[in-house]
């Protein structure tokens, strides 16, 4: 009985960790545009609080961030620079640069440093600029990059992701990137798993894709989805 | 109809019967009656000109500045009270600021026009305050391109290709009619605002012009126009009116 | 005196498009008494004259060190001129303790024009009624500058103001090409005989008015008594070795200057 | 004209931020940036710091930061007509080396660079703070620009204060310039503590790159000698330090202005004798 | 060695439970550098000594004999260094009797790890041992924890960054002795100029092929820069005495026998 | 606090011309309170070798008894005086023996060699030992020992003056530490006598 107790316990303290999103994130230019992807993993502690979490928010039409870090903070943030973009799209009267959402996001993680936990990508598309990336790491440095990855589960790929990226892929070519980037992220971190999403911000709009779990690639040591056994 | 003795043109939070504030009115007129301003947009940027009044041959050149820049890419002239003209400056080039840190990028022309407005609005609202008594025009090189706008002491703000204000006004803005803005450099703009402010300027005073130019020449940032130059377009303007005189 | 119903306040416009309140108060500045300065290609000289409210008073100082690079000179209400004084000191010491380094004159001039500009636009306030002459040596030269109560600051490279300054102000317009090549003895010497043309009563005298020099390798210095004998010492004899008319000449002119002294009371300028 | 930048609050000093005003268009005060209040009349962004403070709630916060993204050292040294300062391009993220494209060298005006090593994302808000002082040199026109002298003072007195608030920008920073004929160099440390000399370095480079300094550098070195000097000092650097990469830029201030290259990288040398087969006579050895 | 006595332990960690400190030992601070060259090692170090920030020998010694052929410089603690080293300098020499053959270095550097290995870095000697043997010159350092490099030029000590630094800057393959020993000079130098731990003189150890040249203070630096003319010289009475014993030493007789040196058993 | 502090301590030892000198401060206390002004720090192992033992007196006093006791050993086995360099070495590996829990001692060995040779060393409390040519010294006050002792010594002093150079070191030194003086003990070792003289020093 005590026994049983001590579990329960244990597991009502996991749950009152901040919610954080230990995760993999990244995204890259092209030719033309940019490609966002992550995995969707949430979790508290050892136990995954959501397993299809959408860690790709919009910040405006054509700008998107990653989040990665505390679910709460980059969550709010993100909110706060919607708002933001919106104040300021009114008094623009025009379309949104990306450096411009960009350093906003960076002022509100730079002047509070100390109390957030995010760990950003900003990316999206401008007609004055095409697809630009920004890094946004914790801190607040915020550096224009041709791709940027994130994430606990980032560490496993910067080897895959210096190898394989390269300036003027075509859109598609960019989005195999970053699935296959992603996937071996996912295989290696706990942190990170579920799907992979996926958005692609050109000249014509956005276009949000979703890799299903059962169809995320697999990698070595893993069992593809035709060995899995079919639900009874 | 005039508003003198009937009292409504005391303050200039009190309407006259007819819906008019005098106040906003007599303020616009010391603008009317001081030097010339005059703003050309051409095809490769925007030239501001002042005609410059010499009130003491001990002045030293330059004194008594009309144009400022308010950031790199954006300045503005002054016409009407040039104490007043000032505190509008800081307080466009606090906004330039202001946008630049917030969002990371340049104030757009629009912008910093509008913002500009609203302050010199601001001093039309309220009994204890006075309205400006200087109307600017601002240049700017944004990624739209090269812009021109007026501001006015009632805190009316208007894009435009060519403007004056300023005792010679009316004359100025016939000439300004007269040009093809479109196909004009900024270059020949500088002479032909020189031009300008020569026929304009009344004979009896010396007077200074002060150029300021924002273009493709200039890097795109504001500048005032080399002296060189504004030396040549005041011998060229100058010849010009002679000629011109002569013909009369 | 003239009076109308638009110029009790500063923040009303006259149908003129003038407000009267401001030119009022650069009246208060011809009431006190002149000043002038002057500069070369390397030194600024200013000189005022001083008054004494009494027999039994010290003189009324009019000159006041801000920083060891600049001073100023003050004709009118000499009290608003010591606030505006102290601002500057205070903002010469906050630029040193930031820069390590003087305050450059004219960002300096500048913010006190804009100090002032604000006193010409709020109802509860009043313009300043002092005229500045701020003499200052920078990295950028020597300077002279004189700020209106209306919120206008000018350069010059010489200048007058206060009661009867239009005698030496028509001095200076007569010789100030000159003194770029002048010592800086001479140029004293030109700052005194400036100013005696606008003396009101007796002659100049090393009491009567006071000297300040400043120049690139000269810290902001004042004259007074014993310092300025040697030099209006120097200036009477010179002046009394050329040619005697030459006092009595700008005594006419300063008597012609009252009346055309309307000229510059041009209120703001435009 | 604007006294000092509005990242300067009067009563905070310099770099300080003062606290914003609720109302954008108030006549008096220029308008403050930072956290843009909503004019919906929605809360500013911002964390309420006592919600952070130690479950006890007697502890206050502590504002302590630690750096995330770094540079690492900048060297710099004087010769006879002017002077250099060089570093490499990396921004490490612990010691993983995460940006390889940053500059940390920037031009401040024309006769002034600042270099930086520590975190990012302070020098980039420490450039805000210099691009707002010489926009406002640019502004006032009046032939009157910041010296190397009074920007090397103005960041000692930035830093200083930050870390009097207990919130210090954590950077090392190296100023150069040219001023009044003669090359300036100096560094300003992270609580304000700062000198000048004829030759400086930050962090590692205060271990390994100074000793090089010392020994070899005097003040009449021609050019090739002084490049020479500091490229020798940086591979010893990226030898020696782990957060370093082999890519460098190098800037240069003389009468004629400042410039700053295009980053470059350095021979180095693997092929000692010895590096090969260390253990070759000593078997057993490692 | 006989191994450490652990007696007091138990009483100084309650001393210190109490908040009393253990006094601070003598550490060498320390600038520490070998190269290997042409014929052979040329080994160099500082010799100053430090007690916290107090200088405690001006003039130390931290090059230490080895055995006729090795020599090895010392920083950390200078109780551990001079120890360890004389350890090994005697377990060697016991060595040589039993087989009769040079020293290897090698030798001494596993005899060196397995020591301060066995001891988890708590005797604290960092060491640059050089010597040449019949397989030629070799020069390793030994960190307090155990692990060795071996290593064509290397540095050791509070010093060692400035000294690398000049290393890595001047070092060639195949130098002269010449060469070799002016470059260690400079390194030694960088880091009695650089760095407070490290200061004084420059001693020098140049091992070749059946020779060794140990050049104590090799450079001197010690000197006075402050000079007194004319020195306090005291009188004598100028101390106050309460009290004053004095005893006379008398040689002692020898009634029957010898002296007693001559009692000494070899 | 430092362990040295406890009882407080000042020892200084200086080489002369064929002679040689060492001193100590007479104050014993706990902490800051002071229980005898007559306590001895310097031990006499033979005619011409002293011992002086700063630091924590429970220790010194131990270690002192160790030392005659292993000196006794030593005479009796070789039959003659300890030479003061074996003596050092002695003190040396007796404390290194305590690498891991030392005894809080930190010891300065004086005395004659063969052929009035003076010899002269210090240690730290494990036994690191650094020979003087000039002076070493010991205890809750090096800082200022030192001061005073690097300005006055001069090499090849004779006795008497020695005396009054190591005496007026050891007063002023003294004078700025609370926890040591209360008066001093100098020994002068020459080749044909020793010479204990007790000093006047300041009681607070």
């Amino acid at each position: 009985m005590a026994h049983l107790r001590q579990h329960a316990d244990e597991f009502e303290a996991e749950l009152k960790q901040a919610v954080s999103l230990g995760t993999t994130i990244m995204a890259a230019s092209f030719d033309g545009g940019v490609v966002l992807g992550a995995d969707s993993r949430t979790s508290t502690g050892n136990y995954v609080a959501n397993r299809v979490t959408d860690k790709l928010t919009p910040l405006c039409e054509n700008v998107y961030v990653c989040r990665s870090g505390s679910a709460a903070d980059t969550q709010n943030m993100a909110a706060y620079v919607q708002y933001y973009l919106q104040q300021h799209r009114m008094e623009l009267d025009r379309e949104v640069s990306v450096s411009v959402a960009a350093n906003l996001a960076k002022q509100l993680v730079y002047n509070n440093k100390n109390m957030l936990q995010a760990g950003l990508i900003v990316a999206g598309f401008d007609k004055k600029e095409g697809g630009s990336v920004f890094a946004l790491p914790l801190g607040g440095t915020l550096l224009q990059v041709p791709f940027a990855i994130g994430g606990s589960g980032s560490a496993y790929i910067y080897g895959f992701c210096d190898k394989f990226w390269r300036p003027n892929m075509s859109a598609e070519e960019a989005k195999k990137f970053v699935v296959q980037a992603v996937s071996h992220a996912m295989a290696r971190d706990g942190s990170s798993g579920g799907c992979i999403r996926t958005v692609v911000i050109t000249k014509d709009g956005v276009r949000r894709d979703f890799v299903p779990g059962s169809n995320v690639p697999q990698h070595y040591g893993e069992l593809g989805a035709q060995y899995a056994t079919a639900m009874a | 109809m005039s508003g003198i003795g009937t009292g409504y043109d005391l303050s200039v939070s009190t309407f006259s019967p007819d819906g008019r504030v005098f106040q906003t009115e007599y303020a616009q007129k010391a603008v009317d009656n001081s030097g010339t301003v005059v703003g050309l947009r051409c095809k490769d940027g925007v030239v501001l000109g002042c005609e410059k009044t010499i009130i003491s041959k001990m002045l030293v050149e330059g004194s008594n500045r009309r144009t400022y820049a308010v950031d790199r890419h954006a300045g503005m002239a002054v016409g009407g009270v040039a104490a007043d003209g000032r505190q509008i400056v800081n307080r466009a080039s606090s906004e330039a600021q202001q946008y630049k840190s917030f969002y990371g990028d340049i104030i757009p022309g629009h912008v910093l026009a509008e913002r500009t407005a609203s302050y010199v609005h601001l001093f039309n609202l309220y009994w204890y305050l006075r309205p400006c008594g200087s109307a600017a025009l601002i240049a700017v090189y944004d990624r739209d391109g090269p812009q021109l706008y007026l501001v006015e002491p009632s805190g009316t703000g208007h894009r435009f290709f060519g403007t004056a204000v300023g005792k010679g006004r009316t004359a100025a803005k016939n000439e300004i009619e007269k040009l093809k803005l479109e196909e004009l450099t900024c270059r020949q703009g500088v002479l032909e605002i020189a031009k300008i402010l020569h026929n304009v300027h009344d004979e009896e005073k010396p007077f200074e012009m002060e150029l300021a130019w924002i273009c493709d020449e200039s890097n795109r940032e504001f500048q005032r126009v080399p002296a060189d130059m504004v030396t040549e377009a005041n011998t060229k303007a100058k010849a010009a009116k002679d000629d011109s005189d002569m013909e009369d | 005196m003239f009076r109308n119903q638009y110029d009790t306040d500063v923040v009303t416009w006259s149908p003129q498009g003038r407000i009267h309140q401001i030119e009022y108060a650069m009246e208060a500045v011809k009431q006190g008494s002149a000043s002038v300065g002057l500069k070369n290609k390397t030194h600024v000289v200013l000189a005022t004259l001083k008054r004494a409210p009494s027999e039994l008073s010290a003189y009324q100082r009019k000159v006041f060190k801000v920083d060891d690079h600049m001073g100023v000179a003050m004709s009118g209400l000499t009290s608003d001129g010591r606030s505006l004084c102290r601002y500057m000191r205070n903002e010469c010491l906050n630029h040193r303790y930031v820069y390590e380094s003087p305050m450059p004159t004219t960002r300096l001039v500048r913010q006190i024009a804009d100090k002032a500009q604000v006193n010409t636009q709020r109802s509860w306030k009043r313009p300043y009624g002092v005229g500045l002459l701020t003499a200052g040596s920078d990295k950028t030269g020597p300077k002279l500058f004189y700020n209106c109560p209306s919120g206008n600051f000018y350069e010059y490279r010489a200048m007058a103001i206060g009661a009867r300054s239009q005698a030496a102000k028509t001095y200076l317009e007569r010789h100030f090409e000159a003194f770029d090549g002048c010592t800086v003895d001479e140029l004293i010497r030109h700052a005194l005989r400036a100013l005696s043309a606008s003396v009101t009563d007796g002659e100049l005298t090393a009491a009567n008015c006071t000297v300040a020099l400043v120049g690139s390798d000269t810290p902001f210095v004042i004259l007074e008594d014993d310092d300025l004998e040697p030099h209006v010492a120097a200036f009477k004899d010179q002046d009394d070795g050329a040619d005697g008319g030459d006092a009595g000449e700008m005594a006419v002119d300063g008597q012609a200057a009252g009346a055309g002294e309307a000229d510059d009371a041009a209120p703001m300028d435009t | 004209m604007l006294a000092r930048p509005t990242s300067h609050s009067s009563a905070l000093g310099p770099g300080c931020a003062g606290p914003s005003l609720a109302n954008p268009v108030s006549f008096d005060a220029p308008p403050k940036h930072q956290a843009q209040q909503p004019t919906s009349g929605a809360a500013p962004f911002m964390v309420e710091p006592s919600a952070l403070a130690h479950q006890g709630g007697g502890e206050p916060t502590k504002r302590t930061q630690v750096p995330y993204v770094t540079g690492t050292s900048v060297l710099g040294v004087t010769y006879k007509d002017g002077v250099l300062i060089a570093s490499d391009t990396l921004g490490s993220y612990g010691s993983t080396k995460r940006y390889k494209s940053v500059a940390r060298l920037k031009k401040v005006n024309a006769s002034t660079i600042i270099g930086a090593g520590g975190e990012l994302s302070d020098f980039q808000y420490i450039m805000t703070l210099l691009d707002e002082l010489t926009t406002d040199d640019y502004c006032m026109d009046d032939g009157v620009v910041l010296s190397p002298r009074e920007i090397y003072n103005y960041m000692t007195r930035v830093m200083y204060n930050r870390r009097n608030k207990m919130d210090p920008l954590w950077n090392s920073l190296v100023i150069c310039g040219f001023q009044d004929g003669k090359p300036f160099l100096g560094t300003v440390g992270m609580i304000g503590t700062h000198y000048t000399d004829e030759h400086v370095a930050t962090g590692f480079g205060n271990m390994l790159a100074r000793p090089l300094f010392r020994e070899r550098h005097h003040p009449d070195m021609s050019e090739a000698e002084a490049t020479k000097l500091l490229h020798d000092a940086l591979r010893v650097c990226y030898y020696r330090d782990k957060n370093s990469i082999n890519k460098f830029q190098m800037a240069k201030a003389t009468a004629e202005g400042v410039t700053i290259s295009e980053p470059f990288s350095l021979e180095t040398n693997w092929e000692y004798k010895h590096f090969r087969d260390p253990t070759l006579n000593a078997v057993g050895a490692w | 060695m006989a191994g450490f006595n652990f007696d007091l332990c138990k009483r100084n960690s309650f001393l210190e439970s109490k908040g009393v400190k253990a006094p601070g030992y003598t550490k060498t601070g320390t600038t520490i550098a070998g190269v290997i060259f042409k014929d052979g090692v040329v080994l160099g170090a500082d010799t100053r000594s430090t007690a916290g920030s107090t200088v405690a020998d001006k003039n130390c010694e931290k090059i230490h004999f080895i055995a006729p052929n090795i020599y090895c410089c010392g920083a950390g603690t200078a109780a551990d260094t001079e120890n360890v080293t004389g350890m090994v300098a005697s377990q060697l020499d016991l060595h040589r009797y039993a087989t009769g053959r040079e020293s290897r270095v090698v030798t001494a550097m596993t005899l060196l790890k397995s020591h301060l290995f066995r001891y988890q870095g708590h005797v604290s000697a960092a060491l640059v041992l050089g010597g040449v043997d019949f397989r030629g010159p070799h020069l390793f350092t030994v960190y307090p924890h155990g692990s060795t490099d071996s290593l064509p030029y290397c540095t050791m000590g509070s010093g060692s960054l400035a000294a690398m630094a000049v290393f890595e800057s001047g070092y060639k393959d195949n130098m002269s002795r010449d060469e070799a020993v002016s470059l260690v000079d400079r390194a030694i130098q960088a880091g009695i100029w650089n760095d407070l731990g490290s200061g004084s003189n420059v001693d020098i150890c140049i091992i070749t092929k059946g020779k060794v040249d140990y050049l104590r203070n090799y450079k001197y630096f010690m000197d006075k820069t402050y000079v007194r003319k004319f020195p306090v010289c005291y009188p004598p009475g100028t101390t106050t005495v309460v009290r004053e014993k004095m005893v006379a030493l008398k040689d002692v007789d020898v009634i029957e026998g010898e002296a007693s040196e001559a009692m000494v058993i070899d | 606090m430092s362990i040295f502090e406890y009882n407080g301590s000042a020892i200084i030892g200086m080489a002369g011309k064929e002679c040689v000198a060492i001193g100590s401060d007479l104050r014993f206390g706990v902490q800051f309170q002071t229980l005898a002004t007559d306590y001895q720090k310097i031990y006499r192992i033979h005619d011409k070798l002293y011992l002086g033992l700063a630091g924590l007196g429970t220790d010194a006093q131990t270690l002192a008894a160790r030392f005659k006791f292993k000196h006794n050993m030593y005479k009796l086995r070789e039959e003659r005086d300890i030479r003061p360099s074996t003596f050092g070495q002695l003190v040396s590996s007796t404390l290194y023996e305590k690498r891991f829990g030392p005894y809080f001692c930190s010891p300065v060995v004086a005395g004659l060699d063969k052929d009035n040779v003076p010899y002269l060393c210090g240690m730290d409390t494990i036994g690191a030992i650094e020979t003087a040519k000039d002076f070493m010294v010991a205890g809750t006050a090096p800082d200022s020992l030192y001061g005073m002792c690097e300005s006055m010594f001069r090499p090849d002093l004779e006795p008497e003056e020695l005396f009054e150079v190591l005496s007026q070191c050891l007063l002023a030194g003294t004078d700025r530490d609370a926890l040591s003086g209360w008066g001093a003990i100098v020994h002068v070792i020459t080749k044909d006598k020793t010479n204990s003289r007790t000093l006047k020093g300041r009681m607070d």
